[in-house]
């Protein structure tokens, strides 16, 4: 409480160049756009390369039906039972499964239900989280501190037993589909949610513009929807898009341990990699290789989404320009006099 | 004046870049230090002094150019490998900041940023030797000895800046650069400081360019005074000078619109600093200015000797023979919109 | 602000402390997921095989007839005693599965993140330090796949290529069936277990049965470890006190070393100490896939066997390792930072 | 020489039509004896003990009468409570002592005591008591543009729904604070506008719901000086003529000496001198008054003096001095100003920072490193040669090398004992604000009790 801070004049922070003139466009998802608009070099290259990846699956996932040769469970077509494991061929480019289920329609069913999951699962945990922190970290008080426990402990623990116990405990009552395996991720990723925003409102509360709303008399509710909210989400799409990501890791980790999708439900990566795993042994790799490209594709093409969008997004990490000044010659400008007649004094004296 | 200039700026331009394009935050600045002299660099904020600060110790984000020349001694700076520049920085060039209580590293006790500096300009001096080389600097900074070893965040801010300005001076740099050293301390503080750079060339012979935004700041400690308005220095000369007579139309607008305790009305300059990446045609100041004549709109300034000594940029004071006909008649302007003028 | 003689011993007293809250909150945590599970633990793991009298009877021996309250209680006592239960289906005291199995785990888990960091740590330093350039490029982009590609599915390619094509390695498990016969068990580590015998066959046939399940979870953390040391490193490197290292001429590898890096390191450290948990989810994984015989796959057995005194067990350890790491790290960044010690 | 723009120049007298004396215009805020004390958030070590760490007096007993119309200047440096007395004003910091009764006439809803309020009460208040901040970037809402931030108080109070209404009503401040032509200022936001701009703009918002009472924290020092003056005469044309009090927190006296009717000095939680801006000016009672003054640096080189500049810094307000808190920095200070063991340290860390290397290790080995000596009326200084006399002899070198040193004046005894020495100091004694001319001072020097043992002293 000293010497700490005090008015800065000539602080060049802030107002240091005067704004432009033109206004933006602008609300929240018009800042965003404008932001994501405005990316250069690598970081560009990650967004839309990312943003690619991802809309081929999502295509895939939309159009499923239109686009898969066979159905998610179909072992025969035509009356005629498809070849047990049978290899890569002409009407089966992927293969066949043990089940002697075509490998490639697995694939692309399989992006549909890591679609419908991942999109269920970060709805529920924006919906749980983003509330929960701006709420703890707006009163703080008794109810910050036993939230934050309890969300650090669930963050602290390993996030795939807990989806494992979540899933494990909800087969008997929900059963073992797409809702069960998105309510087990969610409550895994509500604690990140939770940190973030509650991260987001204790340094946003300490904003002069925060304790001015307070000053202009404003109930907690209003600080809260109209002055916190919309600067406090600002980190929001980074998270879920990074968020999305790891719930499709998750989801096939689950599938993985046996815990996740059943093949009865619908297709699923993870549990066709752990089928995978015997057919590795004699050496049949189209069975697991197939579905564990399109795990690491969808998740990099999300992942390079994330990291694009921070790139973009975290003012830590925004560079202030990208462009090279190149200065122009000075004879170029015809405004510029060389002549400096009036200066008889320093000049003579340039070097001792 | 007789000494040699230890630093000599020639036409400097410093432009970086931005989005909107590239910012000409120091645009054909010139100018000398002598030894022993103190030069306030003086301006409001976005006027390009701290870039100019900078742009002299090699010390400016990537991206930017430079151009010009800045002689140090009988070296040229501009365009020098970066490995030699940093050689030169710390034991021939100083620097002392803004805001103090994040220049020291948090993790490092402060013998430990006497010791890395000293080992990488002296690397034959032993521990013993570094010790007592450090415990004298800071002891002349106001600093107890018993302090030596502690951390950063046991000192306060006026403290810190003390400890600051000692590391700047532990290797006696013939030329420092002081950006704002006082702005983020108490009046107090800020006098106990000020007190210490006009002891300098007393204990340390050393140059210094103090930038402020603070004209009081220049009366206090400065010999010299330049004046910098929108990337150019548009008036310099002696201190006291410049104060009771500026030539200047900014200097002098300036200079009646800081509140000090003899002010007895409110004055201001209307509108507000130019946009640096598209500054105003000819003199950057002739929107505001109001003394302005057809050919400030048209013409670039040139530097001339005011009748009083010091060196101004403006049409008011010639050359004569360079303004075109009609020149010297009053600019019509259209009336300034109240709220662009803050 | 300024106090100085806080201590490090202060700080550790006042962190065990808070270590008893969190346990307990996680021990709470624990209970309540196991026990609001629907269905019977007893019905569910023996189901069939006993009669209804022998079923009844195993339950008032396993104490689910009791009040939920007096249960808790039981639980808490069980864990303060560290006394962990037996196993419904196959009778092991969980003392024992963590004593052997749990050593696998550390085994793999140690391994796997010094593979991280000795990957991870160079290719985030340069590529945070060299922002933007083609390095910096390719070593997130070796990040975020390593990071994307699920670990059972990088086991699986490498079980393909090293063992079924190269046969280079051995597909799985953690020893060969003749040296898991003939060395002792002194510390269920077979690496350490095999020096200590100064048994040379063991010690490579536990390195080559350690090098695929290290590097499939190395590669994993190691994408996290690029991530975090590059985005903390660019941080710290806009750090005031980094500019003002620069300015006193402070060699460059020493500012991004000892100003930039240091000071990355206390976020660092905190992130990766909440990856444990990371580390222990890829555990569990990685295990199944290798038929690694550590916790996790034990784990998983249990919970295909609806075991669940023996889940409840191994959750409790979980629980308990994740409160001890957490411990650790604040410990470690205790010793980092000064100020984190007040 | 070209002329100066007459238009541009105001005369101070011009904008102060109400010719009433201060004295009888009708009091707005009665301050009396406020604290706010914020409990120090201790390590959980100690909670579990149920050791209480103490707290830090933001605000230690301020007493002051704001009248209507006037403009009381609050000045202070950093970690004096000045701000924290504004916000506790407008309940954004907890009042725990104290009276504080706000009436600004019956249209405002008549006298309200401000202490003890509860949020929702308080919010009431601030429709009467408005805030301005130092900062006008961030006091502003970045997601919302101007027409919304400055409506805004008409919603939270529910004034008017009326979109035609709120909309006559934004365009009158716009255009009150010279935010014109309004048209191209009504959906900018924050981010597109200087720093001018921007303080006009709260400045709208401010006058919205017709406050009584403006707290304006700072606010020009974060403009540039060319606009400074322009932002304190809308400031003035605003109390003109909405007829507003202003309580003006700053720590710049330049500004409050042109601006304020009345300075109020803090230090440390504590108002050490009140009374009339003329009379501070001309004649600064307090040591900390006049070493301020003496401080700010002038823009005119012919009169830049050497100063006799008060050492060190602003103590730190959890653990304050005893006595008066500026007592370890003045020069002035004398025997009841409440000297005691923590200024051993200063004593000795001053000596140690003028002697020579060899000198210092040489004395240091006598009483060792400075420990962090307790707050206390008598100090035990360690003398590692027990029995020498060494540390009474390093004390008396210290008194011979600088025997005006005005610490000696609040010793009373030195007595050696066998391991060290032990110093005893006079009785401290609060000072109270009293009465000497037209000005309030709280200073031993000015309290007849004391004034004759000010001059040069004997001291035991």
């Amino acid at each position: 409480m000293t010497a700490a801070s005090i008015a800065e004049p000539g602080g060049e922070s802030i107002l240091d160049t005067p704004p432009p003139t033109t206004s933006r466009p602008r609300g929240p998802f018009g800042r965003l756009w404008q932001q994501v608009k405005q990316a250069q070099g690598f970081s560009k290259w990650l967004l839309w390369v990312g943003a690619g990846i991802t809309a081929v699956f999502i295509v895939l996932a939309v159009f499923a039906p239109l686009i898969a040769p066979y159905g998610f469970d179909q072992y025969m077509a035509h009356g005629v039972r498809f070849a047990k494991q049978g290899s890569p061929n002409g009407s089966h480019w992927f293969g066949t499964n043990v089940r002697s289920v075509d490998v490639l329609s697995v694939v692309i069913y399989g992006s549909r239900t890591a679609i419908e999951v991942v999109m269920l699962a970060v709805v529920f945990s924006l919906f749980v989280g983003v509330p929960l922190g701006l709420i703890s970290g707006y009163y703080g008080g008794w109810l910050d501190r036993i939230l934050v426990l309890i969300m650090d402990a669930l963050f602290a623990f390993p996030y795939l037993l807990l989806a494992i116990i979540i899933a494990f405990l909800l087969q008997n009552s929900v059963g073992s589909g797409v809702l069960t395996a998105a309510i087990a991720i969610t409550v895994i990723y509500v604690p990140q949610y939770f940190r973030v925003v509650r991260g987001q409102v204790l340094s946003a509360r300490e904003e002069p513009y925060v304790e001015a709303a307070r000053a202009l008399g404003a109930r907690p509710r209003t600080i809260m929807g109209r002055y916190l909210f919309f600067n406090v989400i600002q980190s929001v799409p980074v998270i879920a898009t990074l968020n999305a990501a790891d719930a499709i890791l998750t989801l096939a980790g689950l599938g993985f341990l046996g815990f996740g999708i059943q093949p009865t439900q619908a297709a699923e990566w993870g549990y066709e990699l752990q089928r995978g795993v015997a057919d590795m042994g004699a050496g049949l790799w189209w069975t697991s290789v197939f579905p564990g490209i399109a795990i690491v594709s969808l998740v990099t093409g999300l992942t390079l989404v994330g990291e694009g969008l921070n790139d973009v997004l975290n003012p830590v990490l925004r560079k202030r320009s990208g462009r090279r000044v190149v200065l122009p010659r000075r004879d170029a400008s015809a405004t510029t006099l060389p002549t400096r007649q009036g200066d008889n004094r320093g000049r003579g004296e340039e070097l001792a | 004046m007789t000494a040699a200039p230890v630093i000599s700026v020639r036409d400097l331009r410093v432009w970086y870049g931005t989005e909107r394009g590239p910012v000409r935050a120091v645009d054909g600045v010139s100018f000398d230090v002598r030894a022993g002299e103190t030069l306030g660099l003086v301006g409001e904020s976005g006027c390009g002094k701290s870039t100019l600060g900078r742009g002299i110790l090699g010390l400016l984000p990537s991206g930017s150019a430079v151009d010009g020349s800045v002689r140090f001694r009988d070296r040229e700076l501009v365009g020098v490998k970066q490995s030699d520049m940093r050689e030169m920085r710390g034991a021939e060039l100083g620097l002392i900041f803004q805001e103090p209580m994040t220049r020291l590293d948090p993790l490092m006790r402060i013998s430990e940023h006497f010791a890395e500096t000293l080992r990488a300009h002296e690397p034959e001096l032993n521990s013993e030797e570094i010790d007592a080389r450090s415990i004298d600097t800071l002891r002349r900074m106001g600093i107890p000895p018993t302090r030596f070893r502690h951390y950063p965040h046991e000192f306060s801010g006026g403290m810190r800046q003390r400890i600051m300005i000692a590391l700047a001076l532990v290797l006696n740099p013939a030329f420092v650069v002081a950006d704002e050293p006082t702005t983020a301390l108490d009046v107090l503080v800020e006098a106990q400081i000020l007190s210490i750079l006009a002891d300098l060339k007393r204990n340390f012979d050393t140059s210094l360019l103090l930038i402020t935004h603070n004209l009081g700041i220049v009366a206090e400690a400065c010999e010299r005074v330049a004046v910098m308005y929108a990337g150019r220095i548009v008036e310099e000369g002696d201190a006291r000078q410049v104060f009771s007579d500026p030539s200047h139309p900014y200097t002098r607008e300036l200079l009646r619109s800081t509140i000090s305790l003899s002010t007895t009305a409110l004055h201001y300059i209307p509108g507000s600093p130019p946009d640096l990446v598209d500054p105003p045609s000819g003199c950057h100041f002739h929107p505001r200015c109001p003394s302005a004549m057809q050919v400030c709109g048209s013409l670039d300034p040139v530097e001339v000797r005011a009748p009083s000594g010091q060196r101004v940029s403006c049409w008011l004071h010639g050359p004569d023979e360079l303004i075109p006909p009609g020149g010297t008649a009053p600019l019509q302007r259209q009336e300034l919109a109240s709220a662009d003028e803050a | 602000m300024a106090t100085s003689g806080g201590s490090l011993r202060r700080y550790a007293l006042t962190r065990l402390a808070l270590v008893i809250p969190m346990i307990l909150i996680l021990l709470t945590v624990v209970f309540l997921l196991m026990r609001v599970a629907p269905g019977d633990p007893i019905q569910a793991a023996l189901g069939g095989k006993l009669s209804a009298a022998q079923l009844e009877e195993k339950r008032r021996a396993a104490g689910f007839t009791k009040p939920l309250i007096v249960q808790y209680g039981e639980y808490l006592k069980q864990v303060f005693t560290l006394n962990l239960g037996t196993a419904i289906t196959d009778n092991q005291r969980i003392t024992t599965v963590l004593k052997v199995n749990g050593a696998a785990t550390l085994e793999l888990s140690f391994t796997a993140t010094l593979i991280a960091l000795v990957i991870g740590v160079p290719i985030g330093l340069r590529a945070g330090r060299l922002r933007d350039s083609a390095f910096d490029a390719g070593g997130r982009l070796f990040g975020i796949i390593t990071y994307a590609a699920p670990v059972f599915f990088v086991g699986l390619l490498f079980q393909l290529v090293f063992s079924k094509w190269l046969n280079w390695l051995p597909n799985s498990g953690m020893l060969s069936p003749i040296d898991q016969a003939e060395l002792p068990a002194h510390t269920h580590l077979s690496v350490v277990d095999a020096i200590w015998d100064h048994n040379m066959s063991a010690f490579v046939d536990s390195l080559k049965h350690l090098a695929m399940p290290s590097f499939t979870l190395g590669l994993l953390l190691c994408g996290v470890v690029i991530r975090l040391i590059r985005t903390n490193l660019i941080q710290t490197l806009k750090g005031d006190y980094v500019e003002a290292a620069r300015a006193r001429g402070v060699p460059e590898h020493k500012v991004v070393m000892r100003h930039a890096f240091r000071n990355a390191l206390v976020p660092v450290v905190t992130v990766m100490g909440l990856q444990a948990a990371l580390l222990l989810s890829g555990a569990v994984l990685t295990e199944e896939t290798f038929n690694w015989p550590g916790i996790g796959n034990q784990l998983v057995t249990y919970l295909n066997n609806r075991d669940y005194t023996a889940v409840q067990g191994i959750i409790t350890i979980f629980a308990l390792a994740v409160v001890f790491i957490s411990l650790l790290i604040d410990f470690v960044n205790a010793a980092i930072d000064p100020r984190v010690r007040y | 020489m070209p002329t100066k723009p007459d238009d541009l120049e105001v005369d101070p007298a011009h904008v102060k039509p109400d010719t009433t004396p201060l004295d009888d215009r009708p009091v707005v805020l009665d301050v009396r004896d406020l604290r706010v004390h914020f409990a120090l958030r201790g390590g959980f070590f100690d909670r579990l003990l149920g050791r209480s760490s103490g707290s830090v007096k933001a605000v230690d007993g301020v007493s002051f009468t704001l009248r209507k119309g006037e403009v009381l200047g609050l000045v202070g440096e950093s970690g004096s409570g000045k701000t924290t007395t504004a916000r506790a004003l407008l309940g954004l910091a907890p009042i725990t002592g104290g009276t504080v009764r706000f009436d600004a006439g019956p249209e405002y809803g008549g006298p309200v005591e401000l202490t003890g309020l509860r949020e929702p009460q308080f919010r009431a208040v601030r429709q009467a008591i408005q805030l301005v901040f130092q900062d006008p970037h961030a006091s502003l809402n970045p997601a919302m543009d101007l027409a919304t931030a400055v409506a805004h108080p008409l919603k939270i109070h529910h004034i008017t729904k009326d979109r035609v209404e709120i909309d006559r009503r934004v365009r009158a401040a716009f255009e009150r604070v010279g935010l014109a032509p309004v048209d191209q200022y009504l959906h900018k936001y924050p981010a597109d506008l200087s720093g001018g701009q921007k303080q006009r703009a709260v400045l709208a918002r401010a006058i919205m719901l017709n406050p009584a009472l403006l707290v304006a924290d700072e606010p020009v020092s974060m403009l540039d000086m060319s606009v400074r003056a322009k932002i304190l005469q809308l400031m003035l044309d605003l109390k003109r003529d909405l007829g507003l009090t202003y309580l003006y927190v700053t720590h710049d006296l330049a500004t409050a000496k042109f601006f304020c009717d009345t300075i109020a000095i803090m230090y440390l939680g504590r108002i050490v001198e009140i009374g009339p801006a003329a009379q501070i000016y001309a004649d600064p009672k307090h040591p900390y008054t006049r070493s301020l003054l003496a401080a700010i640096p002038e823009p005119d080189p012919s009169r830049a003096v050497p100063r006799n500049l008060p050492r060190g810094e602003v103590p730190d307000a959890a653990r304050p001095p005893l006595g008066c808190s500026f007592h370890p920095r003045c020069q002035a200070a004398f025997a009841p100003c409440g000297w005691e063991a923590r200024d051993v340290n200063a004593l000795l860390e001053q000596r140690w920072t003028a002697v020579a290397e060899d000198e210092y290790e040489r004395e240091r080995v006598v009483v060792g490193d400075p420990v962090e000596l307790e707050a206390g009326l008598a100090a035990r200084l360690p003398d590692t040669r027990a029995g020498s006399g060494a540390a009474v002899a390093l004390l008396d070198e210290i008194r011979r090398a600088d025997p005006d040193e005005p610490f000696w004046r609040g010793v009373r005894s030195v007595e050696p004992e066998p391991a060290g020495v032990r110093l005893e100091f006079n009785e401290p004694v609060d000072p109270a604000l009293r009465n000497v001319g037209p000005v309030r001072v709280a200073c031993h020097l000015h309290d007849p009790r004391f004034a004759p043992l000010a001059t040069p002293l004997e001291t035991p």
